[in-house]
């Protein structure tokens, strides 16, 4: 996936659209930024200066389905997280998932959730559940895998014309086709024709914390310089310049 | 000396008595079909395939058991004269109620499986899996795991799947062996949703 | 009332009556009840109770159960050094090791089961394990020495007063303590393993720059320094908590001499570690970190946490206490000896903490808040129940079971002592 | 954790790390076993006592452990090596060879105003044996454990038929809150009980009339200094219990001590006195 | 131990060991894990056929396309239509979720509405002479909004009511150059597909007290003194010296510069925040007019509607003669804060407020009924800002409404005594009989001229799958560009200037947008604002801290965030009627803590 972080202008579509997507419950009362389960986070960067000087940004963070000896695939316990030879995306199974935590401990981005409450749904509206995506309970970790569940209608298309193959317009992340700037993009990025790939090799493309040799799949693109710089590690004084 | 062996001896077989004969019985609960429907008279009289009533949506979903509309095309009204022809009009097909079938292969909720990618790209027979299911003259109670929520014939009918044919049960491991046979292993997701 | 339990404690043992046995445990007794209360909450309603959240997945629960398994790594040392080593003196409070080490880990077990947000499933990690996890390891060996230390335990057990009229308890015991060095041995091999893959948790993280160690093998260089340190404070806390119940019980219940065995061992290791972490330190200051992309100062800059806790962890809590129990001269002083040994436990206790605190409150990415936690009543009141527990295990242990296998003895001379002095000399 | 488990796979990871596991499950159960099995023998061949006697001698204060052979003087400072089975004793055997028990002219030696007759033999838990005429061993309470005991609230004594061992138990006594197991001085098999008032408790048919049956028990010469000795520790453990005024150094003790200290922890006492666990 | 204790002990311990040669104890293990799958709580998802149903988005005056998964009909997400012309397929946050907001459960479920009807009834009866009966529209250019004109033209002393709507729209793919005055071009103006499919064609020009998420991503952010934009419009217009307006703006003088030249260069738009700002004329400056300001067009009426009464603004209105005031808030719009509206209330003045919601005009009106909301009702949408082209589309109902509701434009026809009949049917007709335009059909893409088709085909397909469109209409320069001029009444004893820098329509938003406003920090929930770190310290506020939010018209309760983005004098405040009541007249205010 790529993403053009000039072009996010924070709305929060991919978020909702991805709570909508795979049965994340609204958030209950005691719920904050730091309890609640968003897939896709869309954060507000700036630029650690004071107004008017100020800039901001806004970076949408999901699971980097790392490449590389995956942090969290690498720590889970009981093999309740894997990575999938075919398409490289990191999966979760929360049913096999034990609550212990330790891969969020492990995921430097912060990409991992835990399920402090029971899952609620306001009463009638558990109606517009999405059927293709199983429901977690409490006590487990769950994170974004690329809407497993449409990657499994691709392919039920697929062979019900009788292909192994899906086709890749078939595919795609709610997320993405929820983004009404067009700054996400999806596809292939072993197959260099797709625009994913060529995003990758841009010049102002960049990954998170690259130099944790995670190798992310999710490439980040910016014109702006002091944007790129958040690919670093953080600097302290600028601690207090964020919100929340 | 020997009363504590004959004492240890026989909680010892208690134990063993009730674990393998009184358990399994307890362990399911027992409920029968809203009506008495016979495979076996639909395939000699409605269609001789099963995907002629079990089908196939252009999504390549798979409709499962067909619903009451489906019946209602022959069953209109009464066309033979048994009873449970009757009760089923009276019942549903006049008042318009779904009948409430129960799934005896209905997998839980965080499995993802895929009847289109099994029988037409892997060219599994229906047999394969749910046995013989379309000569039976009667539908069989359908037995549930209170606890788990699993329909028996998911875990296979022996309790402890001890002499279970391969196709005995639809348990992960059942799924997981047919699929290493033919090297089609996935990462979980491939079949959990 | 006196009399109630006499015929359950050990003959020429001394311990305080019934009723005031009661009034000690009472209060424990409520604590317990409450911690379980909290603990009850936190499995009904699930982990919001706790303040625990998505950035500090792991909160004080872990941060103590690391330090509690560390302190009671007493148990496998002292039997290591005892049966495989053959220090005899040692045997004096082996029985006393086994009970803290039974205590800690599980309690540490207990606690574990309340974190864990579906305990329904723990038996996956044994049924699916996941051989690469160090959590796989702890797991692993956490539960098999614990059924070691249950089996440890069971001579002490049965060696009570009451229970040896029974021929087949008396003999068992018998047999049990003739192959306790087997597990002794055992336990020593499980204990090296889990102290280090409790030190590999962390030192694996490579998301975690700060955590993050290189090291031999599949094993980071915590997984060594957890092993040294938590065998350099077992002896450590052996020595405080005999002290403690010595002052507590108003009774003498082993040699001067074991003592100071204890302190020379646990300085020794302590010396060792020490270097050991510094050198660690200076490596990856140095190199681990920067290769990340992380400069080691920028984690210090983060208040509260300065290069003070460094400090405190390494020279403060490290160098001082080894220093003062390798000289013989302060050894020999009960006060010097017992404060050393308690500065070792916090140094370990400082360690753990900041491993598992520190690591999740510093940022990773640029734009991450720093963050700080303090944990819920529910948490601390669960933890509680396991100090309660221990508390208790052990009183009942020490009033029922001969814990200080010389404390007979040393009675005895004492009252020859004031019997007449050229009596005692005698025996 | 077994193959057919879902994610195993026989890779080296998995065979070393589940190989370490089974291992160690294994050591500790055949531990276990072993155990097991080994006191199932030790009951069947009736070695309980045996035990019994043994892990109480190593759990004696060393006071209570002093080799017979310091009473003579032979040594200053010895510690029984083999719980009082001198028969099974070198030292003893070689030293009782170089020079035997001096006689004793008097038929009884009077201790503290004791009287000890000295046709018989006398354990060190203040039992005493003596060899009848019919080949049976009489077993009874000597002048001092009688004094101890006094008069027994309560008194167990096995049925006629049942075996004792040297060292084991004998008979239980209960006096005040103290439970004493009196130790039998040989191994034999029970032929009669007696009482108090008979003098007697036990007529046994010992296993062996030879002397090494008797060895490991006290005689003659023995009698006088092991006696003191007992008075002192008697009295260490009176003190010890706080049991105030203790008995006057050299003092003769009354008929019955129990009763002239009701403040004692009796059954400490007794323990001492009687070598109990 | 007595014999048979131990015994009893030996059968337990041979029933233990027994018990662990059965199934029994593993099975059961096994069976707690898998019921931790599935515990009380967890929702089934019901499974079904899955089919795409069409309609538009009323949530706004946008009515973007959207394509909704339907599980038995039952929709359970909600995407963009691609192949839209002006749609392009994109949604908003709350476009996405929109169909939750019938299960809302804060939504208002029940009302009086008998006690309504016949009070209404009573009321206008009864009333004066001179005294009115008023509908206040918060989205007009609707098809019942002409229900409404038409009642109030059947009624003696009708009035209908709007919060202003321009009389323009704006044409920004004719536009190089787009000075935006504050208008959240990037965050809820116009259609944000046609924006974003814009947006490489024009520069934008953002002017804006505070960096919001329009200014983030403009090509030029122009940080301006809050209320001072007129005296920088001025300069531009030439009608006062650049010097001037750089010192009263705080704007540096080569910046304003560069917009009057990049505003003079031609093909420039200049928008508002309120559209009906007089700011807006500076586009006839400029030349815009007719060019990237064009006319607005509403889509052809059955001749029979041509009675209908004026549209009036709230301002227009009377003081102290509206007798009874009915207030379709059924579709979130406009707001006109009820400090505007009080005074036009006859003493004994009944309202009455169609909505879902008891956040907005709910909490001053005596009859609160239940309006159906997104996707319960057939509702059309009028064209909106930024649409240029001719647009007849209708928000076809996906779900029953969940609740008894009153549907405004019945009753309101029915008080009037309106002849019955489905007015969208009969405008539907009244179009295809025109047989310009086409119909564009959003399931298969296709677009066919309107009068290749029936009506009834017609009609079916704006119902099911798509919209009318007319392009051929060639643009007209709008006229009364800006003409209301809102007073701001300062109160300048107040230290802060109120900036809204959350768009925030009001009305019901689903749930799931918890995820945006407390479970991150990406939106401001309505009960925040931020502050500066110099305005916090003065007032003694520390980050997250509660306190009160004080103006002209009132206080409320706030949870202050300090962030140095935000100028000193600036407190930054989430839209919203209850932020639109409490600031609506003054934009002052002073922040306490609480």
């Amino acid at each position: 996936m790529s993403i053009d972080i000039d072009k996010c202008n924070g709305c929060g579509a991919c978020m909702v659209a991805c709570a909508v997507e795979n049965n994340i419950p609204p958030a209950p009362e005691a719920a904050n930024d730091r309890k609640g389960i968003t897939w896709i986070r869309v954060y507000k960067v700036d630029n650690h200066r004071a107004y008017p000087e100020r800039r901001t940004a806004f970076v949408p963070v999901l699971c980097q389905q790392c490449g590389h000896d995956t942090p969290c695939a690498h720590v889970c316990p009981q093999q309740a997280v894997d990575v999938d030879p075919a398409t490289g995306i990191v999966g979760q199974m929360p049913e096999r998932c034990l609550g212990c935590r330790y891969c969020m401990v492990a995921c430097p981005y912060h990409a991992r959730y835990f399920n402090w409450w029971d899952p609620k749904w306001p009463a009638g509206m558990e109606k517009t559940l999405n059927p293709d995506v199983a429901p977690r309970m409490r006590g487990v970790v769950e994170k974004c895998n690329f809407c497993h569940g449409r990657w499994h209608a691709a392919q039920q298309k697929a062979a019900a014309a009788g292909k192994r193959e899906i086709d890749a317009a078939d595919y795609v992340p709610a997320c993405v086709e929820a983004c009404p700037t067009g700054a996400l993009r999806f596809g292939d990025l072993n197959d260099a024709s797709t625009e994913v790939a060529h995003d990758a090799q841009r010049p102002e493309s960049f990954r998170l914390l690259e130099k944790l040799g995670t190798e992310p799949k999710i490439h980040y693109r910016s014109q702006r310089d002091w944007v790129r710089e958040i690919a670093s590690a953080p600097r302290p004084e600028g601690k207090d310049g964020l919100r929340g | 000396m020997i009363r504590g062996k004959i004492a240890f001896a026989s909680g010892m077989l208690v134990a063993l008595a009730g674990g393998w004969l009184a358990f399994p019985r307890i362990l399911y609960q027992t409920r029968l079909q809203p009506v008495d429907f016979s495979h076996k008279v639909h395939a000699e009289k409605a269609g001789a395939k099963c995907e002629d009533c079990h089908s196939f949506r252009d999504d390549g979903t798979y409709a499962g058991i067909p619903t009451l509309d489906k019946c209602s095309g022959c069953h209109a009204a009464a066309m033979g004269t048994t009873a449970a022809e009757k009760t089923f009009i009276d019942q549903y097909v006049t008042p318009n109620r779904e009948p409430q079938w129960l799934s005896y292969a209905r997998q839980p909720e965080n499995v993802y499986f895929s009847h289109v990618s099994h029988v037409k790209l892997g060219q599994v027979k229906c047999e394969r899996c749910h046995g013989n299911e379309g000569g039976t003259g009667a539908l069989r109670p359908y037995q549930q795991d209170p606890i788990s929520g699993y329909s028996r014939d998911i875990w296979g009918r022996p309790v402890n799947r001890i002499g279970l044919r391969t196709e005995g049960g639809m348990k992960m491991d059942d799924c997981v062996n047919c699929h290493r046979r033919q090297g089609l292993e996935y990462s979980c997701m491939g079949c959990h949703k | 009332m006196g009399f109630v339990d006499k015929e359950f404690i050990a003959r020429g043992l001394r311990r305080s009556s019934t009723g005031r046995f009661l009034l000690w445990i009472l209060p424990w007794v409520a604590l317990l009840v409450f911690g379980l209360y909290s603990a009850g909450l936190c499995l009904v309603k699930g982990l919001n109770q706790t303040n625990m959240d998505n950035r500090f997945a792991f909160g004080h629960w872990i941060f103590l159960d690391l330090a509690v398994i560390a302190l009671g790594a007493g148990a496998f040392f002292t039997g290591f050094l005892l049966y495989i080593l053959k220090i005899d003196e040692l045997r004096a409070v082996i029985n006393s090791a086994v009970v803290i080490g039974l205590v800690c880990y599980s309690g540490a077990m207990a606690v574990l089961a309340v974190d864990v947000g579906q305990p329904l499933r723990a038996w996956f990690t044994f049924w699916y394990p996941n051989v690469h996890s160090m959590l796989t390891e702890v797991t692993f060996c956490i539960s098999c020495y614990l059924t070691v230390l249950l089996i440890e335990y069971l001579p002490i057990v049965l060696r009570n007063r009451k229970l040896r009229d029974v021929p087949s308890f008396l003999v068992f015991e018998h047999e049990l303590h003739k192959l306790v060095y087997v597990l002794a041995g055992v336990g020593t091999f499980l204990s090296f393993f889990h102290q280090g893959s409790l030190g590999g948790l962390y030192g694996v993280l490579r998301g975690r720059p700060f955590a993050f160690r290189e090291g031999l093998a599949v094993w980071p260089s915590t997984f060594f320094l957890f092993i040294l340190s938590a065998a350099a404070v077992g002896p450590s806390f052996i020595l405080l908590t005999t002290w403690m119940v010595e002052k507590l019980s108003r009774k003498r219940l082993v040699r001067p001499a074991v003592f100071g065995r204890l302190a020379r061992v646990s300085g020794l290791l302590l010396a060792v570690y020490v270097l050991a972490k510094a050198v660690d330190t200076l490596v990856w200051i140095n190199r681990t970190s920067p290769e990340t992309g992380f400069q080691a100062w920028q984690y210090y800059s983060w208040k509260p946490f300065g290069t003070w806790i460094l400090f405190a962890e390494i020279v403060l809590f490290g160098l001082l206490p080894a220093l003062v129990m390798l000289t013989p001269r302060l050894r020999a002083h009960t006060g010097w000896l017992v404060t050393a040994a308690a500065m070792a436990c916090c140094g370990v206790a400082l360690n753990r903490f900041v491993m598992t605190v520190q690591t999740l409150a510093l940022p990773t990415l640029s734009f991450d808040p720093y963050l700080s936690y303090f944990p819920s009543w529910q948490e601390i009141g669960t933890f509680l129940a396991v100090v309660a527990y221990g508390v208790l295990v052990y009183s009942f242990s020490f009033r029922y079971f001969n814990l200080f296998p010389e404390e007979r003895e040393l009675r005895l001379e004492a009252a020859a002592q004031e019997e007449e002095p050229a009596l005692a000399g005698r025996y | 954790m077994l193959p057919w488990n879902y994610g195993f796979d026989w890779n080296a990871s998995h065979i070393i790390f589940l190989g370490a596991f089974y291992a160690v499950l294994a050591v500790v159960a055949a531990t276990l076993a072993a155990a097991a099995i080994r006191s199932w023998h030790a009951l069947r061949a009736g070695k309980a006592e045996a035990i019994r006697w043994h892990s109480d001698f190593e759990s004696l204060p060393d006071g209570d452990r002093v080799c017979r052979h310091v009473l003579t003087g032979e040594f200053h400072h010895r510690q029984c090596p083999n719980a009082f089975c001198c028969g099974e004793c070198a030292t003893h055997a070689n030293l009782i060879g170089r020079h035997p028990l001096p006689k004793v002219e008097e038929p009884e030696e009077e201790v503290c105003g004791m009287a000890f007759p000295l046709n018989r033999f006398y354990h060190r838990g203040h039992t005493w044996a003596r060899l009848e005429r019919d080949g049976t061993v009489l077993v009874g309470l000597d002048e001092l454990g009688k004094r101890l005991l006094g008069q027994p609230d309560k008194l167990l004594l096995p049925r006629p038929g049942r075996q004792v061992h040297a060292n084991g138990t004998a008979f239980q006594v209960r006096r005040r809150n103290a439970k004493v197991r009196v130790l039998s001085p040989v191994d034999g098999k029970v032929v009669e009980t007696g009482s108090a008032e008979r003098g007697w408790y036990l007529r046994i048919k010992p296993e062996s009339n030879n002397v090494k049956a008797f060895q490991h028990l006290l005689r003659g010469a023995e009698i006088k200094p092991w006696i003191l000795r007992e008075m002192e520790r008697l009295q260490l453990a009176l003190t010890d219990e706080g049991a105030s005024p203790a008995l006057a150094d050299g003092g003769v003790p009354v008929a019955d001590i129990a009763a002239s200290y009701p403040a004692a922890d009796w059954d400490a006492v007794c323990g001492e006195m009687f070598l109990q666990g | 131990m007595t014999t048979t204790r131990r015994n009893l002990f030996k059968f337990v311990g041979g029933g233990a060991a027994g018990a662990l040669l059965t199934p029994a104890p593993w099975r059961l293990i096994t069976d707690a894990a898998l019921w931790s799958e599935n515990w009380p709580g967890i929702p089934r998802p019901a499974r079904g056929e899955i089919r795409a149903r069409f309609t538009h988005c009323t949530l706004c005056p946008a009515g973007c396309a959207v394509r909704a998964r339907c599980v038995n009909g039952q929709p359970v997400s909600l995407a963009g239509v691609k192949p839209h012309p002006i749609g392009h397929g994109a949604l908003c946050p709350w476009g996405i979720a929109g169909h939750h907001l019938p299960y809302h459960p804060a939504r208002v479920r029940q009302g009086p509405v008998k006690e309504a009807v016949a009070a209404v009834a009573r009321a206008i009866a009864q009333r004066g002479a001179g005294e009115r009966v008023a509908v206040l529209d918060l989205r007009p250019g609707r098809t019942v909004s002409w229900t409404y004109r038409r009642a109030m033209a059947a009624i003696e002393n009708g009035l209908y009511l709007t919060p202003g709507q321009p009389a323009y729209s704006i044409d920004l793919a004719a536009a190089k150059t787009v000075v935006s005055f504050g208008a959240p071009l990037l965050d809820g103006w116009g259609t944000p597909g046609n924006v974003f499919a814009a947006r490489d064609h024009f520069r934008l020009i953002q002017i804006e007290p505070v960096e919001t998420r329009t200014a983030a991503l403009a090509d030029m952010w122009l940080p301006i003194r809050p209320g001072t934009e007129s005296v920088l419009a001025a300069a531009l217009a030439g009608e006062t010296t650049i010097a001037e307006a750089a010192r009263v703006t705080g704007v540096e003088e080569e910046a304003v510069g560069a917009v009057q030249e990049a505003a003079q260069s031609g093909s420039a738009v200049v928008l508002a925040a309120d559209p009906g700002s007089p700011l807006m004329s500076l586009n006839a400056k400029f030349g815009a007019l007719g060019r990237t300001v064009v006319a607005r067009r509403e889509s052809p009426l059955p001749d029979a509607w041509k009675k209908a009464a004026p549209v009036a603004e709230m301002a227009a209105a009377p003081d102290g003669a509206i007798r009874v005031l009915l207030i379709d808030e059924s579709l979130p719009g406009g707001y006109v804060p009820w400090s505007t509206i009080e005074p036009k209330l006859a003493a004994n003045a009944i309202v009455v407020v169609f909505s879902s919601t008891s956040e907005g005009y709910a909490r001053h009106a005596q009859y609160v009924l239940p309006a159906p909301v997104y996707p319960e009702a057939a509702e059309d949408i009028g064209p909106a800002i930024d649409t240029v082209a001719e647009v007849f589309r209708i928000a076809a109902p996906l779900v029953a409404p969940v609740v008894p509701v009153v549907k405004p434009g019945e009753f309101v026809a029915q008080m009037a005594g309106l002849p019955q009949g489905d007015p969208l049917r009969e405008r539907a007709d009244a179009i295809h009989k025109t047989g310009r335009g086409a119909l564009l059909s959003y399931a298969d893409g296709k677009s066919t001229p309107a009068k290749e088709v029936t009506a009834d085909d017609f009609w079916k397909t704006l119902n099911q799958s798509g919209c009318w469109m007319d392009e051929t209409g060639k643009k007209a320069a709008p006229s009364g560009l800006g003409r209301s001029v809102t007073r701001l009444t300062s109160h300048d004893e107040l230290p802060l200037a109120v900036v809204v820098a959350e768009f925030n329509r009001g009305g019901l938003a689903s749930p799931l947008m918890s995820k945006l406003e407390r479970e991150s920090n990406l939106r401001m929930a309505a009960n925040r604002v931020v502050l500066s770190p110099a305005d916090a310290r003065a007032n003694g506020i520390e980050s997250g801290g509660r306190c009160l939010l004080e103006t002209a018209c009132g206080r409320m309760n706030v949870v202050a965030t300090i962030d140095a983005g935000v100028p000193s004098g600036v407190v930054e405040v989430a839209g919203g009627p209850r932020m639109a009541d409490l600031c609506g007249a003054s934009r002052r205010a002073r922040v306490v803590r609480a």
